[in-house]
């Protein structure tokens, strides 16, 4: 763990250990974005499939093929596995968490450089062994990203054999990878704090990082363990899950959704930290209740590790659990509450400027909404019992997931886009960009709630089994049309992003006229961030403060009323 | 740093002695004839203390600050949570 | 917090400040206890199943007791063997912190080569990972707490090549000392519980 | 409006249906206020030459309360809300009253297997009578159920009777419906079983008294003397 490199302020020469085992806690970021969109790449694509054929069942496919029902098993196990482990939190936390932690407190880089280099590495590892088991014989693991045992247990009831092993280990990896890099957020943030940095003067989007980390590095651990039991019950013929040998499924599904629950607010938090920073810029108006925001978030960080029977109510598991666990989950939404009312008093009497980066932050807030109400019927054990494993399901949890890590993380690629690339992207491509995202997400997901709420059962290959489906089928056609929207929609941002790497219109050192010290440096800010250790004298939303010269103060602006020309 | 270099290597080997005569015990509670209960609660009991003793000198908790104890009470916690909520599941189901 | 970070930030390897942990330590601190869920979890359904199935008493019985004491008492020794040299390190004995963290990597050795004998010996019986619950349980715990040892052997014989050179100090890392036994020490402490878990129960 | 759900025909399926709305009211009224306030705040304070945004950075207790004060709101309804949800999980799931019918519902790759315990009214002998995919019981008689699974997990999801349930190799699952109208039902399995996951579904057929009978006559052994009388005894 030997830091030194990293402050001796001195870029290396080699390109090797510039661009590709680099230290540099920004060039290392900017690799996990890549690799996450790369693999959205990917999670996209799974998404059209599935969708395809469950508009138009076993037809061909365009630039695909017809596929079978094994093939459509392995689809959904992939999209989830893919956008939830290696979208959603390489772009949040390693992208994001990455870049903004160390420039957001003020330190030349992350507290262990060559373990935040080594954590990228081991991702990608993991990422190539996901993809490479796509291509196994066997085909790819096919039981859902949840991987219920004994399905995911035993080779004869999937046929699948070292895609699932490939899964396992891919996802194993992928943890230790996010664990060593969430105690380097840890021990960054507590530790490398710039010099009036207190913890109460952190911008939230490293509160919110913070609290990521710990709630992950808590919640894995037995995951890894049962990880480890299901790869032995596959290979070395052990019985953990196999109830013919002793063993029991639902450990399992409690297993995997003690981490599986937490894991979601490591997803949603980060998506929230975005908002919370662009929103009061927007507004130029302060973050509505700071504190109140941060105690928020860790009792929902603590909350959601009382919560994880509710993926079990139907589960088999003893129904007096069941009350106790729909108390906590709907108790959950209370924190949730006060970050929503917050966020949307954070905008009300502001003067708000409708960049991209605001349209995505106030979109995701919007829809997450949605998410966030239609939990409570899923967090009631009773109403549970008739939704789950529906539609309802799928549309609920794209509805909170989706937000967070699209909406939210769009908005912060816009957002510091000019501080990563020191260029400025097109804001109308972006607003295009924007408008497709915000209405197509909507058409596909509302129809599934309607199916949902008819009963429709999830992870279907097709549907004229059913006869009380066949009225359905044509939302779900509308909902295909609108994830092909979705995914062209996606295009505009493509061309924005890499054009403006080029053409894009140079960008100032603090173009949105923001406070917090990722905007007092550079942009992009150099090797080892600050030119000389920046001193902070106040807190990191200070906007339209009366009487000021100027409707912002920068965090590092000491004379009250005056701020630093740092900027510009 | 926390005040651990005032240890003498003869504290050091003093609480190791300690580890061993522990260890002895425990294996005896488990060779002597007593009664099973009575022997897993003696076995688990010197456990935990053998486990307390290299956890206070040996890893330095007793003189370390509270933000230690925090994170290690946290897991420990919610470990313990986690079995509670599975034994309806495993323990009690026909 | 506040005005800790001060010292934090600037020094080259930051040895934290009254308030805040010395980074390396809290890293340490923040791993083990992830991994106390790994094994809790481990322990805790494992404890959780015993009781179940009462009929695993005789499976268990034909675990030796006597080699998983006699490794108890060298995990035990290597931790004394640790903390000596962590304080021969300290008090500027460099020498003598080298040739103990070589004990302490020896008797990890030791560990080891029993425990492959255990292995040896209940494989020749018949007994595998598949031979019962028990044995599952058995096999993954040793298992995954032997890849630990493993783990603990490396880093603690790249320290002791580091301190022979002399490279550790001059280096300014010889904390590191402290985060590696720290780690073999959370290792002995799971050894700990595992030993009556599996052999004495 | 009600068309939202399917139609719904067991006793407890009111039960959940008052849950479901109760919430369905309760989160509509947050869902359209929230949403309110955040459009007319992005329309009302766009950014106009020489307006200002207010300096609100709600750290006091005056204008915490704008957010602390709904967020009790929402914490005393989320108790009603699990008030009244605990009561109806009880009534579905936890107390089972006595049954006239007892069938053992097996799900395995890719079938339901029902199974009635014959004219004897004990399961495990030879005159036990097995149907595939095709469950029939009397309406407004209490069925209760074992539910198992020999491989996989699976799940008995009749979306009519607001019945779910999931099948676990290992265990046996008590559970009980109760329908109120004669007709064929869907059954699904909602949980993903493997590639014919698709293909797991069968149909309830609820008759009335005498087509029952008729049915069991018909499909059934003929009953004897000695168990006669058996296959009436209440099972509890």
């Amino acid at each position: 763990m030997d830091t030194a490199i990293a402050h001796a302020h001195q870029p290396p020469a080699s390109f090797l250990r510039r661009y590709v085992f680099s230290i540099d806690h920004k060039v290392i970021a900017k690799q996990y974005l890549t690799l996450s969109l790369a693999m959205a790449l990917i999670g996209g694509f799974t998404a059209y499939l599935i969708r395809w054929q469950l508009a138009w069942p076993e037809t061909d496919i365009p630039g695909w093929g017809p596929i079978g029902p094994d093939n459509y098993d392995a689809l959904i196990t992939m999209h989830g596995t893919v956008m939830i482990f290696f979208v959603a939190m390489p772009f949040l936390l390693g992208g994001f968490g990455n870049f903004l932690i160390p420039l957001m407190i003020g330190a030349d880089d992350m507290a262990f450089p060559r373990l935040n280099m080594t954590s990228f590495w081991m991702l990608f590892t993991a990422s190539s062994l996901i993809v490479a088991s796509m291509f196994v014989p066997g085909g790819p693991a096919a039981a859902g990203w949840t991987s219920y045992a004994p399905l995911s247990d035993n080779p004869i009831y999937t046929g699948v054999t070292w895609g699932q092993n490939l899964w396992i280990l891919a996802v194993a990896l992928e943890f230790a990878s996010f664990l060593m890099g969430g105690i380097n957020f840890l021990v960054t943030a507590l530790n490398l704090r710039a010099p009036g940095m207190t913890l109460w003067r952190m911008p939230l989007m490293v509160w919110m990082e913070l609290t990521a980390a710990v709630v992950f590095l808590l919640s894995v651990g037995p995951l890894v363990a049962g990880a480890l039991m299901l790869l032995m019950d596959r290979t070395l013929g052990t019985g953990f899950f196999r109830p013919d040998r002793g063993g029991d499924p639902l450990l399992w599904e409690h297993l995997f959704w003690f981490f599986g629950h937490p894991e979601v607010y490591v997803v949603a938090l980060p998506g929230f930290g975005i908002m919370l920073e662009v929103l009061p810029v927007f507004s130029r108006k302060p973050v509505f209740g700071y504190r109140m925001m941060v105690w928020s978030t860790l009792a929902a960080g603590l909350l959601s590790f009382l919560v994880w029977a509710h993926h079990m109510f139907v589960s088999g598991m003893d129904p007096r659990l069941a009350t106790p666990f729909s108390v906590t989950t709907i108790l959950i939404s209370v924190p949730f509450a006060v970050l929503v009312f917050a966020m949307i008093a954070t905008v009300w009497g502001g003067s708000i400027q409708f960049t991209s980066a605001m349209w995505f932050a106030l979109g995701g807030l919007a829809t997450f909404m949605i998410g966030g109400v239609t939990g409570i019927f899923l967090g009631s054990a009773t109403t549970d019992i008739f939704l789950h494993g529906t539609y309802f399901v799928v549309a609920h949890f794209h509805y909170t997931l989706f937000p967070v890590t699209f909406f939210g993380g769009f908005a912060g690629v816009y957002y510091w886009y000019p501080k990563m690339f020191g260029r400025m992207m097109n804001e109308v491509l972006g607003k295009i960009h924007f408008l497709f995202t915000f209405i197509f997400f909507n058409a596909i997901f509302i129809p599934l709630f309607i199916t949902g709420l008819r009963g429709n059962p999830r992870r279907l290959y097709e549907m004229s089994n059913y006869d009380f489906l066949k009225p359905m089928q044509s939302l779900h056609v509308i909902a295909t049309i609108a994830t092909i929207g979705l995914l062209l929609g996606q295009l505009p941002f493509v061309a924005n992003f890499v054009l403006s790497m080029f053409f894009g219109k140079k960008a100032q050192d603090n173009p949105w006229h923001a406070n917090t010290l990722e905007w007092a440096t550079s942009s992009p800010p150099p090797f080892g961030n600050f030119a000389e250790p920046p001193t902070v004298y106040r807190d990191p939303y200070e906007y339209s403060v009366p009487g000021a010269s100027q409707d912002w103060i920068a965090q590092t602006a000491p004379e009250p009323f005056i701020t630093t020309v740092a900027a510009d | 740093m926390s005040s651990t270099t005032e240890h003498s290597d003869f504290d050091y080997v003093l609480i190791w002695v300690w580890l061993v005569a522990l260890l002895g015990a425990g294996t005896l509670a488990f060779l002597l004839p007593i009664g099973k209960g009575a022997a897993l609660a003696v076995i688990f009991g010197i456990a935990m203390v053998k486990a307390s003793l290299v956890v206070r000198d040996y890893m330095h908790l007793k003189s370390e600050r509270l933000l230690i104890y925090v994170i290690a009470a946290l897991p420990l916690i919610l470990a313990l949570g986690l079995a509670l909520v599975l034994i309806p599941d495993i323990v009690y189901h026909r | 917090m506040s005005n800790s970070t001060l010292a934090a930030h600037t020094a080259t390897f930051d040895t934290g400040s009254a308030a805040s942990l010395p980074s390396g330590k809290a890293g340490v601190w923040w791993f083990l206890a992830s991994e106390i869920m790994v094994f809790g979890g481990l322990i805790g359904t494992y404890i959780l199943f015993r009781v179940a199935h009462g009929g695993w008493a005789e499976q268990a019985s034909h675990v030796s007791w006597r080699l998983g004491a006699t490794n108890t008492l060298v995990l035990v020794t290597s931790s004394l063997t640790m903390i000596l040299a962590l304080n021969a390190s300290r008090t500027g004995r460099h020498q003598r912190a080298a040739h103990f963290l070589l004990l302490t990597v020896l008797l990890g050795l030791t560990f080891l080569g029993i425990k492959s004998i255990e292995y040896t010996r209940e494989i020749r019986e018949g007994f595998v990972p598949s031979s019962g619950m028990f044995w599952s349980f058995y096999y993954i715990m040793t298992g995954l707490h032997g890849l630990h040892i493993t783990g603990g052997i490396i880093f603690n014989a790249i320290l002791y090549f580091g301190a022979t050179r002399g490279t550790l100090w001059s280096g300014g890392h010889g904390n590191r000392i402290e985060f590696a036994g720290l780690y073999w020490h959370f290792v002995d402490v799971v050894w700990i519980f595992l030993f009556p878990l599996l052999y004495l129960s | 409006m009600s068309r939202l759900l399917p139609p719904d025909v067991s006793t407890f399926g009111a039960d959940i249906d008052h849950v479901f709305w109760l919430i369905f009211w309760i989160v509509g009224v947050w869902f359209i206020v929230a949403e309110g306030a955040l459009l007319y705040a992005m329309l009302r304070y766009r950014r106009k030459p020489n307006t200002p945004a207010q300096f609100l950075h709600g750290n006091s207790a005056r204008q915490m309360a704008w957010v602390l004060i709904p967020a009790v709101v929402v914490l005393f309804l989320d108790l009603g809300i699990d008030h009244a949800g605990a009561r109806a999980w009880e009534l579905v799931k936890l107390d089972l009253p006595p049954a006239t019918t007892l069938i053992q519902v097996g799900g395995k790759q890719f079938n339901w297997i029902f199974t009635y315990p014959g004219p004897d009214g004990k399961f495990g002998t030879a005159d036990d009578v097995t149907v595939e995919n095709e469950l029939h019981v009397p309406v407004g008689q209490v069925v209760r159920f074992e539910l198992s699974s020999t491989d996989v997990i699976h799940s008995f999801f009749v979306p009519e009777l607001r019945l779910k349930q999931d099948a676990v190799p290992g265990r046996i699952i008590r559970g009980w419906f109760q329908v109120t109208a004669p007709g064929t039902y869907e059954i699904a399995c909602s949980e993903l079983c493997g590639f014919g996951h698709y293909t797991m579904h069968g149909s309830l057929i609820v008759q009335n008294a005498k087509d029952y009978e008729a049915w069991v006559s018909e499909t059934w052994p003929k009953k004897t003397a000695s168990n006669a009388s058996a296959s009436l005894t209440k099972l509890r």
